[in-house]
Formats: C-alpha cells, structure tokens, sequence
C-alpha cells in the first residue's frame, strides 16, 4: 500500500474538559472502510479533525501526504457533513452549482457537472425545487451530490443514509461500492451495521475517543478470544457428530438444541471448520446446514463494546 | 379503511386505499413520498380523506377526532417536545391534555419513563438529550395516556446499535405485555423482520402488499448461500466436479451454489473436502425483506 | 471571484425570504407620512427625514441581516463555504458585499421616492435632494457591515448584539452627551444629508462642529471595524 | 408469581413484584380543560425563562415608585382642600382617575416586554421544537392551543398590572377618596388592561406564527409596538388630535380608559376609536395565528 491517503498520528482533541479523542493513530487507504462506535465515541470528532473543521488538541493529521487543515487540500476532499439545514431558498442546481464555483470549477463547468452528479444521486426530479421542500431522504442525496461535485480522490460520510428509504438506501449502498471500486478512500460513519457489512469488511471501531479495532471485520472476530467462535450445526444425527467431535482438540464445549441442531464452541476456527465436514462424511452424518452466528459485524460490535478493556483478556481468567 | 382516496393541488397522495390493520405489529413501508404519513394523519384525524370511509379503534376519525387520539399515541419521527420543559412535565403535560388529572398525570409519567428506561435523566430540558434519549422521551410520551394502539414513526432513527437493541425490545414488549398494537413505519427492513409480524407496503398512493411478512420472506429456493476460507477457484472447481451449479454472486465474498439433489448439500461438503477449504457458514438461501421490497417497487 | 459567488447567494436567499418583503415595505412607511403631510401643506422634511435616518435605515439592516448571518453561523451552514480552498476571509467579505448591495438598494430607494415626493411639494430644490438617496445608500452600507460583523461576532443572539449597540451609538449616547454625535453613524449622514438634526444641545457637553469629509471617514471607520473582528475571528473558529 | 400455592404456614416467604407498565384505568376529563393546561404549563414554562423574571422585577420596581409618587400627590391634595385652596385642587386632575391612568402608564414598559417574552416567542419556539405535532397527535384542537397560547402569553402581565390597580386603588382610599369614585376608576383601569393585553398577545402571537425565529418574532413585536407608538405620537402632536393615538397598539387602551373617565377629549364616534383599534389589533394576530396553524405542516396530508 503506498503512502496512505489517511493518517492521524496519536491525535487528541479535548473541547474544555470534555473528551473528544485520545490520542489515536491510524493510517488508511483506498477501498470503502466503516467508521463504527456507540454514540459518543467520537466518530463526529474523528471526521471533522479529518476535515479540518477541528484542530487536533494534540497529534497531527495528514491527507494525501499534506498536513491538515490546508486551503489546497479541500480540492482532493469531498465530505457530507451531519448537519440536515442547508441553504434552504435555494434549489438543489443552484447550491450545488455555487459550491462548485466555490472549488474552483467555472460557472458553466459547474453547472454541466451538477446535473450529472444530481443525475447520478438520483435527484433529477427535484433539481429545481427549493430545498426548504425536500424530505430528507432528497436532502442526504443533495449532500452527496455536493461532495462529488469536484470529483474528490477522498470522499467522508457521515451517516449517509439516514433518512433514505429502502429503494434510496439499495442506490446509496451501490455508490458507495462503485466509489470504493474506483480507487478513491471513502470513509462512511453509520450505524446501520447490517448495511455496514453488505457495503465492506474493513472496519474501524472508536470507543470513548479511542481507537478500539481496526481492519478485516473476520479478523478481528477471531481475536476476539473472550468469546470463543460458535458454530450451529443443522444435521440429522448431532449426537453421532458430538461424539467424534469431542476428539477433536480444537473443540472446547458442545451443546445439543433440540434433537436436530448441535452447537459447537472453539479457539480454533481454522481446525475445527475444517473437521467438521470431513468427520460428517466419515460418520455419515447429514449436515443440512452449518453457520456461526456472531462471526458478522452486530456480533463484533456487541463483543467488542461491551467489555473494552478486557476484549484481549485471556478466555479463562478473572476472579472467581 | 375502505378505498380512501387524498387529493391536493393536482396531487393524489392516496389513491383507493382499502385495508384493514390487524392486531399485533404491523408494519408500514414505502419510499418516500409514498403516502405513509398521509395515511398516519388521515387515521389521527389530523387531515381530511377526499373520499372513502375510515375507521379508528371503533370511531371516525373525521366525526370524532378527539375520541379517536384519546385512544391513539403517535411518536413521531421529527423532534416533537416543547422548549423549556423535561422529561417528567413533558410526558406529564401529554397525559393532562388527554385528560388525566393533575396527580394521576405525574404519577403516569414517572411509570412511563421508568419503562423506557430514562432514569436521572428525567430531570434536564428534553433539548439537551442525545438522539437517543430524545426518542425514548417520545416513546414515553406517546404511551403515557395509555393507548391502545401506537404509531411509530422511524423508532429507531439515529439511534447506535445498543440503543436500537433496546428499542426494539421495548416495542416488541409493548404488545406482548401491554396488549397495545403497534404500527411501525420505518425505512429499517432489517427492524421489521425482526420485530413485525404483519406487513403493509405503500407505493405511489396504492396498496402494493398487505400480508403477514412470513408470507413475503420464505418461499423455498434451491440454492444454498455460502462463505469460505481458502482458495475459491479450486473450491469451484470442485464444487462443478461434483455437479454443483452456481448462481450470480450474493453482495460481496458470499457464493451462490445449488447441489445436484434437491435439498441435500452433501455434494458441497464433499467438495469442500476435496479441495479441503474451510465452510464459514453454509443455509439455505434467504429473501430478506430488502429483496421482496424492491422487487414490488421496480 | 469566490467572494462573488457568495455575494450572488446571499441575495437570492434573501430575495426569496418572507421577511425581506416586510422590511422594504416599512421603508416606505416616511415616505407615506411625508406624502399626506406634503399633500395637507404642512413641511414634515424634518420628521420624515429623522425617520428614515435614525429608525428606517437601522432597523432594516438589523432585520435583512442580522438573523440570516446568525442563522448561518449557529445553524453551521456556513460550513458549506468553508469546507471549499478558499480564505474564510473572502466568505465574509463575499455576505458582505451581498447584503450591503441589498440594503444599499433598499434605503436608495426609499430615499428616491422620499425626495421625489418633496420636491414635487416643492420642499427643497432636487439638487439638496438628490443627495438624500445617496446618503442613505452609504448609509445603508455602512450599517450592514457593523451589522454582519457583530452578527459573525455573537451568532447565537444576533439581532439583540446589533439592535443594542446600535440603539447605543444611535440614540442613547448622543442624548446624554454632545460629544458622543461622533459615534453615531445617522447623525453624520444626516449631515452629509445637509439635514442638521441633533442641533438641540445634549444634556451635557456640546454638539461638535465637523466638516463632511470626517464625516465620511468616521462611517468608514466604523463600517470596517466590526468587519475586521469578524474577519480575524471567524478565520480559526471551530464551529461548535 | 403471586397465583402460586398457599405456602405452609411458618415457611419464609418472598415475593417479586411485577414492576413493568402497567394500564391506566382511572378518570378523564372533559377536552374543555385543555385550556387551562395549556396555559398553566406555558406559564410555568415562562417562569423559568430570564426575561420573564427581569420584567417582572422591572414592574415591581415602577409599582413601587409611583404608589410612593401617587401617595404623596394624593396626600398633599387632601392637605390643600383642608386648607381650602380650591383652586389649586382644581388644577390637579381628579385624583381618583389617576388610579387608573397611572396605573397604565406606570405598567406600559414592562407589560409590552413580559408579553414579548411570553407571547412573541411561544408559537416560533414550538414551531422549531415540534410542538405542533406533540399538541395535535392528541386530543387537542387548533382552537384550545390558541386560547391556551393567549393565556399563557397575559398571564403573567396581568398579574402585574392587577397587583398595580389594586394597590394604587387602595392607597387611594387610604388618602381620602371617595370608594364609589375609586372603583369607577378602577373598572375602567382593568378595561384598559384588558384591551392592552388583548391587542399586545394579538400581535406577539401573530408575530410570532410567522417564523420559526424567535429573535425575528420578537424583533416584528417591538417593531410594530415600537413604531405604532411613535407614529401615533408623532401624528397626535403634529394634527393635535387625541384621536391618533388609538393608532398605537399598546396606547389605544390608555385613551380607552380616558375616554371611560371622561377624560380623553375625544367626542362622538372618535370615542369609539381606541376601542375598535385595540379590539382590531388582537383579531388580527390571532386570526393570522389561527390561518398559520391551520396551515402548519402537521395539517397538510
């Protein structure tokens, strides 16, 4: 990976005595990554030290090699701040067009650009209505469309789909994924994992204006050994399959749902995912279907936010 | 409610709308603009249906607003408190204004925010809560005069991961304990499959779907979705080798493969041993809501 | 270029808002009165002229720019221009010269109407009036800065800041004491005007003599003073 | 829990109580009370706002100076009768009307600003706050809110400009007025209240309904009041006609109350002006309040 587009260096921002971030370092490239933490944690604080709408307290923040906040920079920067009040007597063509101007694009350019952009959003319906009359789903889009205008290498959302209906929310994701696939670093805070997860596996965690996980959403699962990887196994004969399991060393507990459903727990995924089909085989055990139910993003979070400071304790230890 | 129609300045909001919301939780989509919060403001009384007859809990709501909202609470999506005041006289002053009396009304709005779970909160200007907090003081607010059937209008908007959790529960617990049906309009299909038991879908003023949401999500299919760890083109390889089809991908790293027997993975298994790569997760294909949603709006 | 932009929007919002009709429509409230006066024979040059000078001018600038500017920054708006390469600087100067255009227009031509109705009363040759417009234009200006200023300065009560010093400066301090004329951005253009208001001595102290070209400088002066401040404020200001 | 066996007498017993929610099965009353409720929270609501309390303070400040101020004029009157120096006497208007006369022109200032704070901002505020769709998802109509919103925008003025008439009407009778002459004045004091309350909350709330800013609704108030005020002096000295200065919002209803008195030099029809100018200004602002609401977004479908 060359020179990341990203890079906070142990960065901390205090507002009086309130806590916004500490001290956190950080480095990313291109691809969509996700920007993940319960309310408070710091991901608005994160974004705007990043925008340059805040100055680190401590810690440096650089983007594209240059340090924030610069006038320059905002040529390679697209972003969709949370705020839902825009310039409301205007219409979409016109704020969009003004804030291009204000890019550097001319007039005419702007203009061309806006009614692809507000094309490509999904907004060519209410181009020219005032945007006092828009419902917010038209408004997040507007936003977008604004951030895309000058065509930025870096584009950060904050929580891009509130407000979008379903049908908004299947184009919203599609765009994120086609920016992500065009090479430009695209950082998305929201709270909707599921989506979160359909959209990319690169993660970033803050938790209290600390950074708690970063990186492949799987990888991270399988460090966390607090909770050790479940399997749930629908298959016709659970007992048979229990009982040449429990040879296996990678298993560490068995539980029986019912007569037709085996629940298996393990420190060691890789071993035991494999064992599994082949001992089925060997026993003749029908497996109708085999899944492990916190190895996504909302089981992640939950694991990873609900005890912080022992996520990384070993999976036995603690007083009695 | 019988083919109820809205019209304004040459819009038609609602056209020919007939349905009947049955007890439990129901839910009620459709993109924006679809004529939902028409609907919710035809069934509170607030706006007057162009033609066609409805009926609320037993009343009009055009003859006898009043009757119908005594019964009705309704959170909406927007903020909706008054400035200066907390959370007790904010849910104390909804209680009054639908009728209790001075004492009862304090007393109900303690039980209400006990219930939602704002605790030492209760006391500070409803302006300083956070988004979540501000939509379980509406929640409280909606339920304090104790209705018999709750709008709720995008719940869980805005709201992080835990607070969503805690919100759904408390829906779900609202007409399982409490016995007060819920109407729940959202954009969040993954909250309704989790939380509604029937399903009513609003597109451009008409009815597009009105059935119990199993009815809308199972339907058998033969493929089977799964996730791997290893190499992907051997595993294919295998997979054809045992005469597996495959399907156009799912989103992202997710394969779509449909053995050669109804119903009966095995070949999977056995290819997956051949070409000894890990299954992560292996079930049969699942429409999620999202996919029936949209497959009755194109 | 950038500064024009901003310029352009700020009038089209303004144009389109509700309450910009209002506010022109009480600028021609002095010309009214003077038109009835005019027509009953009596001269109300004096009064319709300290309307216009002392209470229509002000409380149009406080009411067209006021509130937006503190919406603006309250409402962060405002970070829409910031977040692009360009100076905050020049997106201050940009609301400036939108709104100055826009109540400069305004008091013009309440201003004209004004002086076109006594001229045909024939209260005073065209000439003496002719100056009343452009007063009141520079005027105009001149408010709207110490206005958009103060309004960047306390976004969160805009229009009480800019209402109370300009009451201040206006009214109560040249009241109270002769000297503090000079503070009072009216009195100056209503001797550009060649109307001598405030001829009546203060409760203490005496009204100074000053010659037109201090007059137009003291206006300048503090026009670009609260713009200044805000300039220099708004430059590292996070908005909160 | 609690349906389970007798427990054997002796045994320990424990019991865990059901604490979820429970259902509501005691009285309602009547949508007519809504009103009340209304304006109670409104004023207690205002209570807690700064101004209010400053205003209020302000009122108390000017109560107390012009009882001391009346008290003495009253008392040095009585001492020139004693001394029959009539015609002095007669040069001092009839001390009784003073109650009421004073009684306005004392409250002026403060009544317009309490009436600011509480009414100028209330609709804005609850426009921004979501107000309306907390008021009518229940059962309220645009009716009670309004009535409700007026109330709580005079509640606290009146309460001042009472506490005034009453005072300077004892402190009257306490200086040797006559009681017959003293309540006279009295009752037409509290029409002046009346009307000037009505027509101030008129204009505050019709203000007020105009925008979600609560500086810009207070910013149109003072500016309506403020420059009705000033016109009407203005053309009253110029036309030397007592007539104008029913134009003023908040001075029409101190030429009511003169006129009630006999005192206003106002004859035939033009009595009638300050009535129909105060009356007018508070009908305008509520019906305008009143089209707002039935317009407000809630409403539309």
């Amino acid at each position: 990976m060359n020179a990341p587009t990203i890079e906070l260096v142990s960065v901390s921002k205090w507002y009086g005595e309130v806590l916004g971030l500490r001290d956190v370092s950080i480095a990313l490239g291109p691809g969509v990554t996700g920007l993940l933490g319960p309310n408070g944690a710091g991901k608005s604080t994160f974004l705007k030290c990043i925008t340059g709408e805040l100055r680190p307290s401590r810690g440096e923040v650089r983007l594209l090699g240059r340090r924030v906040p610069s006038l320059e920079m905002y040529r390679q920067l697209g972003c969709a701040p949370e705020i839902e009040v825009f310039f409301e007597e205007l219409t979409a063509r016109e704020f969009v067009v003004a804030l291009g101007e204000m890019s550097g694009l001319s007039r005419k350019d702007a203009g061309a650009r806006a009614e692809v952009v507000l094309h490509e959003v999904g907004m060519s319906h209410a181009l020219d209505r005032p945007i006092a009359t828009y419902s917010k789903g038209m408004r997040q889009r507007t936003k977008l469309a604004q951030a895309l205008l000058h065509d930025p290498p870096v584009v950060l959302l904050d929580e891009p789909m509130t407000g979008l209906d379903p049908v908004g929310r299947a184009a919203m994701l599609e765009m994120i994924q086609k920016l992500g696939a065009q090479g430009r670093t695209v950082l998305v805070s929201s709270h909707i994992l599921d989506e979160v997860e359909s959209m990319t596996h690169a993660i970033v965690v803050l938790y209290q204006g600390q950074l708690l996980a970063q990186g492949d959403l799987y990888a991270i699962r399988a460090m966390i050994d607090r909770h050790p990887h479940r399997l749930v196994i629908e298959c016709d004969k659970p007992r048979v399959l229990a009982q040449a399991l429990s040879r296996e060393l990678s298993v560490s507990s068995l539980r029986f749902q019912g007569d037709a459903v085996l629940e298996v727990e393990t420190h060691g995924p890789d071993a035991c995912y494999a064992a599994v089909p082949a001992l089925a085989l060997r026993e003749g055990v029908k497996l109708r279907s085999l899944r492990s139910p916190d190895d996504n993003l909302g089981a992640v979070f939950k694991y990873l936010t609900e005890d912080p400071r022992k996520v990384r304790a070993e999976a036995q230890g603690g007083p009695r | 409610m019988t083919n109820v129609a809205r019209r304004y300045e040459g819009v038609t909001a609602l056209d020919g709308v007939s349905l009947a919301i049955p007890p439990g939780r129901t839910a009620l989509l459709g993109p924006n603009g679809a004529g939902k919060s028409t609907l919710l403001k035809i069934l509170l009384g607030l706006v007057k249906p162009t033609e066609g007859r409805v009926e609320v809990l037993g009343h009009d709501p055009q003859r006898d607003p009043l009757a119908v909202r005594l019964r009705v609470g309704y959170m909406p999506e927007d903020d909706a408190h008054l400035p200066d005041m907390n959370a007790v006289e904010l849910c104390a002053y909804g209680a009054e204004l639908a009728g209790l009396p001075p004492a009862e009304a304090i007393e109900r709005a303690h039980a209400a925010l006990f219930y939602v779970g704002i605790d030492d909160k209760r006391y500070l200007p409803v302006e300083s809560y956070s988004t979540g907090l501000r939509q379980r003081a509406k929640l409280a607010a909606a339920i304090v005069h104790d209705p018999d059937l709750l709008f709720l209008d995008e719940p869980t908007n805005g709201l992080d991961p835990q607070a969503r959790e805690e919100m759904l529960s408390l829906v779900y617990d609202l007409k399982d304990r409490r016995g007060c049906d819920v109407v729940l309009s959202t954009h969040l299909l993954s909250d309704v499959e989790r939380v509604c038991s029937h399903v009513i879908v609003l597109g451009a003023g008409k009815v597009l779907a009105d059935a119990p949401l199993k009815s809308l999500i199972e339907h058998d299919d033969p493929a089977y979705e799964l996730r791997i760890k290893g190499d992907r083109a051997r595993f294919v390889e295998a997979l054809k080798a045992k005469g597996c089809a495959l399907q156009e991908g799912g989103p992202g790293p997710t394969l779509m493969v449909v053995p050669p027997a109804l119903g009966d993975p095995s070949a999977i298994w056995e290819a997956a041993v051949a070409s000894d790569t890990q299954v992560r997760s292996l079930v049969p294909r699942r429409h999620s809501l999202d996919e029936a949603f949209l497959k009755l709006l194109r | 270029m950038s500064a024009m932009t901003v310029a352009r929007v700020e009038v089209t919002r303004a144009l389109r808002r509700s309450s910009s009709a209002g506010v022109w429509a009480v600028g021609l409230i002095p010309s009214a009165v003077g038109l009835v006066t005019a027509l009953r024979g009596g001269s109300m040059l004096g009064t319709a002229a300290v309307l216009l000078v002392k209470l229509i001018a002000p409380l149009s600038a406080v009411a067209l720019v006021a509130s937006p500017v503190g919406e603006g920054y309250e409402s962060r708006t405002v970070l829409y221009w910031f977040l692009r390469p360009v100076p905050r600087s020049r997106v201050v100067l940009g609301a400036f010269m939108g709104y100055a255009s826009l109540v400069a227009v305004g008091l013009f031509l309440s201003g004209a109407v004004f002086a076109l109705i006594h001229a045909t009363a024939g209260h005073g040759a065209v000439s003496t009036l002719a100056t009343i417009p452009l007063a009141l234009a520079f005027e105009g200006a001149a408010l709207t800065a110490m206005v958009l200023g103060l309004a960047t300065l306390f976004p969160k009560w805009p229009v009480a800041a800019s209402a109370g010093l300009l009451t201040l400066t206006e009214a109560v301090l040249p009241v109270m004491l002769g000297q503090a004329h000079l503070l009072s951005v009216s009195w100056h253009i209503s001797h550009l005007m060649g109307l001598d208001l405030g001829t009546e001595d203060a409760l203490l102290g005496t009204v100074p003599q000053v010659s037109a070209p201090v007059s137009v400088i003291a206006v300048l002066l503090f026009a670009a003073l609260p713009v200044a401040a805000a300039v220099l404020n708004v430059e590292d200001r996070e908005l909160q | 829990m609690n349906g389970d066996s007798v427990a054997k007498p002796g045994a320990p017993t424990g019991s865990v109580y059901d604490l979820s929610y429970k259902r509501y099965t005691g009285g309602r009353r009547s949508p007519a009370w809504r009103i009340g409720v209304i304006a109670r929270y409104a004023l207690v609501a205002q209570w807690k706002r700064r101004g209010v309390k400053v205003a209020l303070g302000l009122g108390g400040l000017l109560l107390a100076g012009f009882s001391v101020f009346a008290g003495a004029k009253w008392a040095a009157t009585r001492a020139f009768q004693a001394q029959g120096a009539g015609a002095l006497v007669a040069e001092l208007s009839n001390p009784n009307h003073d109650v009421a006369l004073m009684a306005l022109r004392a409250q002026w200032l403060p009544t317009v600003f309490l009436v600011m704070f509480a009414g100028a901002g209330a609709i804005a505020n609850d426009l921004k706050a979501g107000a309306f769709q907390f008021h009518f998802a229940r059962p309220v109509q645009v009716g009670h809110y309004l009535v409700g919103r007026l109330l709580g925008a005079v509640g606290w003025a009146s309460l001042l400009s009472l506490v005034t008439l009453t005072l300077l009407a004892a402190l009257r009778v306490a200086t040797g007025g006559d009681v017959a002459g003293v309540l006279g004045a009295f009752a037409a004091g509290c029409v002046g209240v009346l009307l000037r309350l009505l027509a101030l909350a008129g204009v505050a709330l019709g203000a007020s309904s105009m925008t979600r800013r609560q500086g810009l609704a207070q910013t149109v108030y003072l500016g309506l009041v403020g420059g009705t005020t000033i016109v009407a002096t203005g053309l009253s000295d110029a036309r030397d006609g007592a007539v104008w200065n029913a134009l003023s919002v908040v001075g029409a209803s101190t030429s009511a109350t003169a006129t009630l008195l006999g005192t206003s030099g106002l004859e035939g029809v033009a009595r009638l002006a300050p009535f129909g100018s105060s009356l007018a200004w508070g009908a305008a602002g509520l019906l305008l309040a009143w089209r707002r609401l039935r317009g407000a977004e809630v409403m539309r479908g």
